[in-house]
């Protein structure tokens, strides 16, 4: 029993660090936000003005200009926008996913991304959200970076109190490694992430890959993490693929 | 030209286009100064450097491939008689400081550039060590 | 052997993913540098270059247009800055945190921060540099918070192949809590991560604090974490305080 306790201790300091992680995230999208990228846009205006007043090769300096600065908040914006965990409300996960889709479309024309969502709509915990989410977002980006798919399907589901989320790509798959660690090991830190964040929210996340058949990447949670605890639920394991 | 109507050579190493674009810029409003070789890496800065004996270099500090700091020091194992004038978009007083025991002539933060890089690139052609941009010159 | 294995194997993932922190960070920083921050300082230097090309109000409106520029760029260096220290890989530990110290002291006039440095100079494994660096600039702003000290005393030396840095306030000093998921559970993350990341780099972490008596943070650690292992070692508790 106080084996027992201890590892709940140290799973729950996980969880926290975790959240910590996602904190300072937040920190820094709000003060790229807050800070630069609102400074800039003053200039921006300004310098507006001062284009109307120009003429001939001055007026076309500043607007060559004024097109880099765009570029600068553009990239500001992009980032922010990636550090920020979404504006989730409770119910907000699946617009979040919407529109993070909608983004990765504009970047990956020759990609298609179908998504499926659940008829009801179950309220999350907010950091079960922000795992749900975060999961996603690398799957994702592991689809643009290695699948070579030119399909993916986003599923978002609900089953006894448990939420279900699923990203399957139509790529070239992998070689799943033997560990997990065996990954780390080698520099790559997304599906480790991805296996911490869920085990995090009390869920569990499964890989299934082989090559040429595709890669799919599930995640099965509690709507919220059980208060103090932070492993994996046994029966989970039914869910496994 | 100086005061003996001879003209400074310069070679700029900076990864960043928009960088380098306006210290062009900048650099040509004065008539003496000429850019002679431009380089977007470590490397090839170095082969400029010893191809085209430029009495000043303008060195990025911070590049993919060979960092500004790793450049200077090279520079000065070959024993390359060129004076650097360290770029930077940092202020961090130990790394200027450290860049100028290294043998920089001077540092210049990026955005204080405008209002002295022109004078410095003079001012390090005729000797004169320590150049510092107000920032720089604060810590 | 097994369990000690498993164990082993769980320290190691841990430091990879504190790696992984600070490979965001550190992604994050070259992200800001060579985007938003080049682009804005290019920007900056064409508009200087179109300054001298005008006049009278004109030249005044970009004058202060040009002071905004510079208002953003100083705080996208700095916080390029605080992601990854610049002079931290480029010049070792020693050079960056006296960085710190100067720019701390212009934000905190009223607090003296004396610095011993050790006379000899040791390699430190890169890690190792960037977990002593974290660990110090969370003692320095605990003391900014919450000391209210007006002095402190920064040590960093070496011993028998070992890193010792010491940082010890004049100030309040607070009750030790029973453990460090107390904190966590409190929502304070900065000294429960500083634990965590000496003990990465196979090193310990110790405080010692009590009202009215000051806060000292001692690490201490090998100057490179034993590969593959990332517990703190036995003869670290020599060093307890
Ligand atoms: N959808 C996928 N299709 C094909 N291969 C994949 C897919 N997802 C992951 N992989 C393989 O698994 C490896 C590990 O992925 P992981 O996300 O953990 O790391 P990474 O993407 O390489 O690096 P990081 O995410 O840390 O930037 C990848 O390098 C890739 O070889
Ligand atoms: N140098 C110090 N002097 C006095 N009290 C301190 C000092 N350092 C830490 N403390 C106390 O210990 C608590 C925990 O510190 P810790 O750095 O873990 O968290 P925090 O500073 O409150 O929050 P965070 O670091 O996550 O922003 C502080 O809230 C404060 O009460
Ligand atoms: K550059
Ligand atoms: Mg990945
Ligand atoms: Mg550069
Ligand atoms: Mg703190």
């Amino acid at each position: 029993v106080h084996r027992r306790r201890v590892e709940q201790e140290l799973a729950e300091l996980q969880r926290r660090l975790l959240d910590s992680r996602e904190e300072e995230r937040a920190a820094l999208a709000r003060e790229l936000h807050d800070g630069p990228l609102q400074l800039l846009l003053g200039a921006h205006m300004h310098l507006g003005v001062l284009r109307s007043q120009l003429t001939g090769e001055q007026r076309d300096h500043l607007e060559s200009i004024l097109h880099t600065l765009q570029e600068v908040s553009d990239s500001l914006r992009q980032l922010t926008g990636e550090l920020r965990p979404p504006a989730l409300s409770s119910f907000g996960l699946d617009k979040a996913i919407r529109s993070y889709i909608q983004s990765f479309q504009r970047r990956h024309p020759h990609i298609q991304v179908t998504l499926r969502l659940a008829n009801e709509n179950r309220p999350l915990a907010h950091e079960t959200r922000i795992a749900l989410y975060r999961i996603f977002q690398n799957a994702l980006s592991n689809v643009a970076q290695h699948a070579e798919a030119d399909q993916v399907q986003v599923d978002l589901s609900f089953r006894q109190n448990r939420v279900r989320l699923r990203i399957e790509d139509n790529g070239r798959g992998f070689q799943l490694p033997s560990s997990w660690l065996q990954l780390a090991r080698h520099g790559h830190y997304g599906l480790v992430g991805s296996v911490e964040r869920a085990e995090a929210i009390g869920g569990r996340l499964m890989v299934r890959s082989a090559p040429g058949q595709g890669t799919a990447v599930l995640v099965v949670a509690p709507l919220s993490p059980a208060p103090g605890s932070a492993g994996s639920e046994s029966d989970n394991k039914r869910e496994s693929q | 030209m100086t005061a003996e109507g001879k003209t400074i050579s310069v070679v700029l190493i900076d990864d960043h286009p928009v960088v380098r674009s306006g210290i062009r810029m900048l650099l040509e409003q004065a008539p003496e100064i000429r850019i002679v070789g431009e380089a977007e890496r470590g490397d090839r800065g170095l082969e400029l450097i010893e191809r085209l004996r430029p009495d000043v270099v303008l060195l990025d500090m911070e590049m993919p491939g060979r960092s500004g700091p790793e450049v200077m020091r090279l520079i000065q194992e070959r024993g390359l008689p060129v004076k650097v004038l360290a770029l930077s978009a940092y202020d961090d007083s130990e790394y200027i400081r450290s860049l100028l025991a290294m043998g920089a002539y001077g540092y210049l933060t990026k955005d204080e550039a405008l209002d002295t890089i022109v004078d410095a690139v003079r001012g390090v052609a005729e000797g004169q060590e320590g150049w510092l941009s107000r920032r720089a010159a604060a810590q």
